[in-house]
């Protein structure tokens, strides 16, 4: 796969097409891959990969490229294809500056996930069909790569690109996820189970920003808690609750929009599951104002810029079962 | 079983609110049996919002409602005379504490051109 | 910092009863930026204003916080003592420490701490106030009137005799609406056409106003002063210039079986047609549903008997674009379809038919010429029964809750003009109640009775079943007399329950005018504002707002016509500078904040920036257009980044006072 | 009313729209309906002005309660500023409950201009709960390692 994209990447540079190739190349270590734009075949020969490491999210980078001269190639997973028309439709990228390619994924392998299952001193990870190979400091170790993945591949929403201009692969289908499991798990704890987990987890916060720089939901030009007339501008946190106040409120902002990419669990330093967060706002979304995936559809106007004069008042929280 | 049976009794059996209606007469007007009745229709919503039951529960007139729902079908308050009507006849059955119709007696009245519709309301009028 | 005076209201002992106003002022003098800080038993009074005001000059005060009753009471008469003092209206809080503190508790050390806190808030707030200016938008001196009943005609008359231009759009190929197809009017009992069709002419002939028939508003946008309307004029196949209304076409066009919808469908006419003889415009229309040239491509017939050579069979619709400063709203009503009342045999017996149907069974200009004889053999009716409330008052489903209002008083007009011209019919009037509060009313329905002799029956009809000889059995209930009557009946006539006009809900979309559920117009305020919709700009005029008889919708057409006079008179309006802005900077340009805005007032434009790295960006941001904006808020809050701020309650004001009052 | 701790008096923070709400809350005032001294109201012009932010930071800064009111869904002033307020918080409060942040400490009621009863009933009812649930101690407590 990875030699026939650069291929055709060559192609359309060469036909005039586009001028730059937006993909993934290695980083610091080669199972830290990042995305990274290519102007000549030459780089591209040199630096472009694709493999089930590649889980970088390609589409927020659109947002700037898109606004270049010229026309640029991006080749998108199923995944980055649900950001890529989400942010269409808020007309954030310019559609006819980006030739898109959308590239089939067959779920992404995490460093994170390799580490917790105890396997440590990483040199480098190779995919070989079922079976992770990973190099450590101490001898090479394997794993089954459905133990390798996170929880956003394992319980993958779609492999159905939803916008593209070429498709390299086979197309894939809307999948019946499970991705809702622990979002219920949650709902049917107690108040005071929820609050020790959530404790837990959100008292790791550095508040390093990655997952708001990551997120392709997240793409104001200028964050509200940078913002100086917002009110809530932090230059250093008043007392504790104040990163619990940008989770929740970035959660809020991004929901209707979040397209349920998982990039904000993948990319925190401290491992928090800040995708629950997200999903929490999709799951009462669908089942309290109908099925929505941000992203799908270029019409269906976002859940919380509608309403219907028969919605559910705010006091069916209070009914709702499971959670007393 | 002596208890008198008072207004707020019928409401409760029939569900009905009298309150609404707005005494056009409509449920008298489209009543079949209305010749037949000592009470008519329209009289059993107004009497019983009066609280004049024991006159209603001493009438024939509540076994000669059809319970063809004429009066329930076509009002336009949803007043819903016809089960002021049955709740009435209930509170007497239940004072009697005995059937009109016994399952036994069926067969004798049956009539192979009633309709299955009219036994089940017969059943319903006339038995516990 | 802002220098800022705080003044403490006694409110006689309204307030200073349970709320120590000395302790909160001296509380208070010690806010950050508190220069002055005082208290007076009647701040709103005149001496009080002027307490105020001197303080503003003599302490140089940036900001004003009045500690009184709610700003709903007082806000405007502080803020104008600021602006004779020369302060900026807008820099004026109001902290309520009578509604919602000193009338409420009874307990003075609480309420005083409850007061010092609001005084607080609004301190905090006053922070962060701005002077706000007040915008200015142009008036375009012509209205719109939708609708050319009666209500649209007498607007139109009214505002066009005040000198200002007016279009009126109306559906059908002539203005008129439905009183053109009434035959007597109650209660003098003149006849419609008489008094109607010399307005229609004076619409015809006023050089203000212009009439576009056969024509529909499909699209709106703009604002108070400013409306551009789209009015799609339908293809009518005839050039409205060259016709001149001979007729000719329509005696000879070949195709004459098309149900006459002015007669209600009682008879026919031509495909093309003029829908009766005083027609305004009188222009011929061909119906496409059933001309065969348009269908077929066969006959030509019209074309070729025309000597105007008005007949232009590849007419387009045509679309139009207009500026408008105010727009009324006359859409009218119709009589409900009575499918669901199967008990009245509508459906099943020609003989039973709507009072519409009855005006134009005993109008000259009618299908049978203005002889009453029953639809199904033409034979003269010797026994008529009315039915009132069909469908009125009906919380069933099947009707409208609402009394339609007119039915009373026209079912006594045509029991009485009945009995008059045939005194050998019998006419039974069944009636709930009968209502007939209005000039002259009651006297006219107690002639019907004592003069006439109409049986007027307390009770309601409960069915009617048509006979093989050609009666209807009506079968119904006497309520006073206690008893079921059966009436065989040659005539039964349905006083239907009347609904708005079915275009009222898409164009009151178009509007972003409210509506109630029963798609009546909502008015701004149903006693002081009976003609204005909550939309500034739009008007009511007529049944569109709510059942009404002819001389109250005239009353209302020039009711709503001279707030349309006083609105075109004016050059610039003032808008209400509390609206939402924008920071471009800031803006994403994702629309989130257009969706959620009730008014339209957010547009888009691709703008460039010159960035600090020294380059220049396109960049899609948000514009709010200020006289539409209305200041609700939504969008602040659909935008994430917080770009959208409101003017006077923005988002570091509101947090400025969450923050005092939780401190 | 019955408080179990004596000494604890809640801060509650209203807001209010200013053509149903507020109203109503000034009507509840001439009408001198009682209601404690704990909640304190804000101006907003519409139920949808108020920001979620607004409310966490009433949270942050040591608020108790939470209360929005706004006119009955339908009698928006602004035709719809209710339909989206409902939408907003129904999520937001359902956040907060996810969170494990007592739900009663959040509330949206519907009040018109002409309902001062029902304003200060409200409010007696909405004290009376956040007394019961005590100081507000989870919101800061969620991001403090426990001891």
């Amino acid at each position: 796969m990875q030699r026939e994209m650069i291929e055709r990447a060559k192609a359309l540079l060469a036909d005039g097409t586009v001028n730059r190739v937006i993909g993934w190349k290695a980083g610091e270590f080669d199972y830290d891959i990042t995305p990274a734009v290519f102007t000549t075949a030459e780089e591209l020969d040199a630096g472009f990969l694709y493999n089930d490491l590649c889980a970088a999210n390609l589409s927020k980078y659109l947002i700037k490229e898109s606004r270049k001269e010229g026309k640029i190639l991006a080749f998108l997973k199923p995944c980055d294809t649900y950001s890529f028309s989400q942010l269409l439709k808020e007309h954030r990228i310019w559609r006819d500056h980006v030739y898109v390619i959308g590239v089939p994924c067959e779920g992404k392998v995490d460093v994170d996930t390799v580490k917790s299952k105890g396997i440590t001193g990483i040199c480098s990870m190779r995919c070989d069909g079922e079976t992770v190979r990973v190099e450590t400091l101490y001898g090479e170790e394997s794993i089954k790569k459905d133990e390798a993945m996170a929880d956003r591949c394992l319980n993958c929403k779609s492999k159905k690109h939803v916008v593209y201009d070429e498709l390299m692969g086979e197309e894939g289908d809307v999948l019946d996820s499970h991705r809702f499991d622990m979002v219920e798990k949650l709902e049917n704890m107690t108040p005071d189970e929820r609050f020790a987990f959530w404790r837990g987890e959100l008292s790791r916060c550095i508040r390093c920003n990655a997952c708001r720089n990551v997120c392709p939901a997240c793409t104001c030009e200028k964050c509200v808690f940078d913002n100086d007339a917002s009110g809530i501008a932090q230059k250093a946190a008043v007392d504790s609750f104040e990163e619990n106040m940008f989770h929740i409120i970035r959660a809020f902002h991004v929901a209707g929009r979040c397209t349920d990419c998982g990039e904000c669990s993948r990319v925190c330093p401290q491992n928090i599951p800040l995708h629950l967060l997200n999903r929490k706002f999709i799951k009462d979304i669908d089942e309290l104002y109908g099925e929505y995936q941000a992203g799908a559809d270029p019409d269906t106007k976002p859940p919380l810029n509608t309403f219907t004069q028969e919605d559910a008042e705010p006091s069916v929280i209070y009914e709702r079962g499971g959670n007393k | 079983m002596e208890n008198k049976v008072t207004k707020e009794t019928i409401l409760r059996i029939s569900g009905v609110n009298p309150r609404k209606c707005m005494r056009c007469g409509k449920c008298s007007g489209t009543c079949p049996s209305y010749d037949e009745m000592e009470y008519h229709p329209h009289q059993f919503v107004y009497m019983v919002e009066n609280g004049e039951i024991e006159p209603l529960l001493k009438s024939k007139s509540i076994y000669k409602c059809l319970s063809c729902f004429a009066c329930v079908e076509r009002c336009p308050r949803d007043v819903e005379p016809a089960k002021l009507v049955e709740a009435i006849r209930l509170a007497v059955i239940r004072q009697q504490g005995e059937n009109h119709l016994k399952p036994e007696t069926i067969p004798e009245v049956l009539n192979a051109d009633l309709p299955q519709q009219a036994i089940v309301s017969a059943f319903r009028k006339y038995s516990k | 910092m802002q220098r800022i005076g705080v003044f403490i209201c006694h409110c006689g002992t309204n307030i200073a009863a349970t709320v120590d106003v000395k302790a909160v002022a001296e509380a208070l003098k010690h806010e950050p930026g508190v220069v002055f800080s005082t208290d007076y038993p009647y701040m709103c009074s005149e001496a009080g204003q002027n307490i105020v005001k001197d303080a503003i000059r003599d302490y140089h005060l940036s900001g004003v916080v009045i500690c009184s009753c709610s700003p709903r009471m007082h806000e405007a008469t502080f803020r104008k003592a600021a602006a004779v003092a020369g302060l900026n209206p807008y820099m004026v809080e109001i902290a309520n420490i009578r509604e919602q503190c000193s009338w409420i508790h009874k307990d003075i050390p609480q309420a005083t701490e409850k007061a010092i806190t609001l005084g607080k808030a609004a301190i905090a707030k006053v922070h962060l106030n701005a002077p706000l200016y007040a915008g200015e938008s142009p008036v375009v001196k012509r209205a719109l009137v939708i609708g050319g009943g009666i209500a649209g005609i007498q607007t139109a008359l009214d505002i066009a005799d005040a000198g200002f231009p007016v279009d009126i759009v109306e559906t059908k190929p002539t203005i008129g609406g439905k009183m053109t197809q009434l035959d007597k009017t109650f209660p003098t009992l003149d006849c419609a056409a008489c008094i109607l069709t010399p307005k229609m002419v004076d619409c015809a002939q006023n050089e203000n106003i212009k009439i576009y028939s056969y024509s529909e508003v499909t699209d709106v946008k703009g604002f108070v002063g400013n409306f551009t309307v789209t009015i799609k004029r339908k293809a009518r196949y005839v050039d409205e210039t060259k016709c001149t209304g001979c007729g000719i076409c329509t005696e000879k066009c070949p195709m004459k079986k098309v149900p006459n919808e002015f007669n209600l469908g009682m008879n026919n006419r031509s495909a093309v047609y003029i829908p009766f003889a005083q027609a305004v415009p009188k222009v011929a229309t061909i119906d496409p549903e059933h001309c065969n040239m348009l269908k077929k491509g066969k006959c030509g017939l019209c074309a070729k008997v025309c000597t105007a050579g008005a007949i232009d069979y590849k007419q387009k619709d045509e679309f139009i674009e207009e500026q408008y400063g105010a727009i009324v709203v006359a859409t009218g009503y119709n009589p409900i379809n009575l499918d669901k009342f199967d008990e009245f045999a509508y459906s099943q017996s020609k003989d039973v038919i709507t009072s519409l149907e009855f005006e134009r069974l005993t109008n000259a200009a009618g299908p049978t010429s203005g002889t009453l004889l029953r639809p199904s053999d033409g034979k003269h009716p010797h026994t008529i029964v009315f039915v009132q409330c069909v469908g009125s008052r009906d919380t069933s489903g099947c009707g409208k809750e609402y009394c339609s209002k007119i039915c009373c008083m026209y079912t006594a007009k045509h029991a009485m003009l009945t009995r008059e011209k045939y005194p050998d019919t019998d006419v039974y009037v069944f009636y709930i109640d009968v209502r007939t509060p209005g000039k002259s009313f009651d006297e006219f329905y107690r002639r019907a009775v004592e003069q006439y002799g109409v049986h007027y029956i307390k009770g309601m009809v409960g069915k009617i079943v048509p006979q093989a000889d050609g009666t209807l059995a009506v079968q119904a209930s006497d309520l006073l007399d206690n008893k079921q009557l059966h009436i065989n009946a040659d005539l039964v006539v349905l006083a239907a329950a009347i609904e708005p006009d079915k275009s009222a809900r898409p164009l009151a979309t178009m509007l972003t005018a409210s509506m109630d559920t029963n798609d009546f117009f909502t008015e701004a305020h149903p006693k002081l504002r009976p003609v204005e919709s909550p939309t500034a700009g739009v008007f009511l005029s007529g049944t569109c707002q709510g059942p009404k008889d002819i001389p109250e919708t005239v009353s209302q057409a020039g009711a709503a016509a001279s707030k349309v006079i006083g609105l075109l008179c004016k050059d610039k309006l003032t808008c209400n500078p509390c609206v939402a802005h924008s920071d471009e900077w800031m803006c994403n340009g994702c629309s989130a904040c257009e969706k959620v805005c009730p008014y339209g007032a957010i547009t888009y434009e691709d703008k460039e920036f010159r960035m600090p790295d020294r380059t220049t960006a396109i960049r899609r941001v948000a514009i709010v257009n200020e006289a539409v904006c209305q200041g609700c808020g939504a969008c602040t809050v659909a935008c994430p980044s917080g770009a959208m701020d409101l003017k006077g309650f923005s988002n570091s004001q509101i947090m400025a006072e969450v923050d005092a009052i939780c401190k | 009313m019955q408080v179990n701790n004596s000494e604890f008096k809640p801060k509650i923070v209203a807001f209010c729209c200013n053509w149903c709400s507020y109203a109503g809350a000034d009507l509840a005032g001439t009408n001198r309906l009682n209601y404690p001294a704990d909640v304190k109201i804000i101006r907003v012009p519409c139920s949808c002005r108020v920001n979620p932010m607004f409310i966490l930071r009433a949270f942050q800064r040591g608020a108790d309660g939470v209360i929005l009111c706004g006119c009955h869904p339908g009698d928006c002033h602004y035709t719809t500023g209710n339909y989206y307020t409902r939408r907003r918080m129904t999520l937001l409060f359902s956040m907060l409950d996810y969170l494990g942040i007592e739900k009663e400490r959040t509330r949206v009621e519907w009040v018109s201009a002409a309902e001062g009863a029902k304003f200060a009933a409200t409010m007696n009812d909405f004290v009376e709960t956040v007394t019961k649930l005590g100081e507000n101690k989870r919101l800061e407590d969620l991001r403090c390692k426990e001891k």
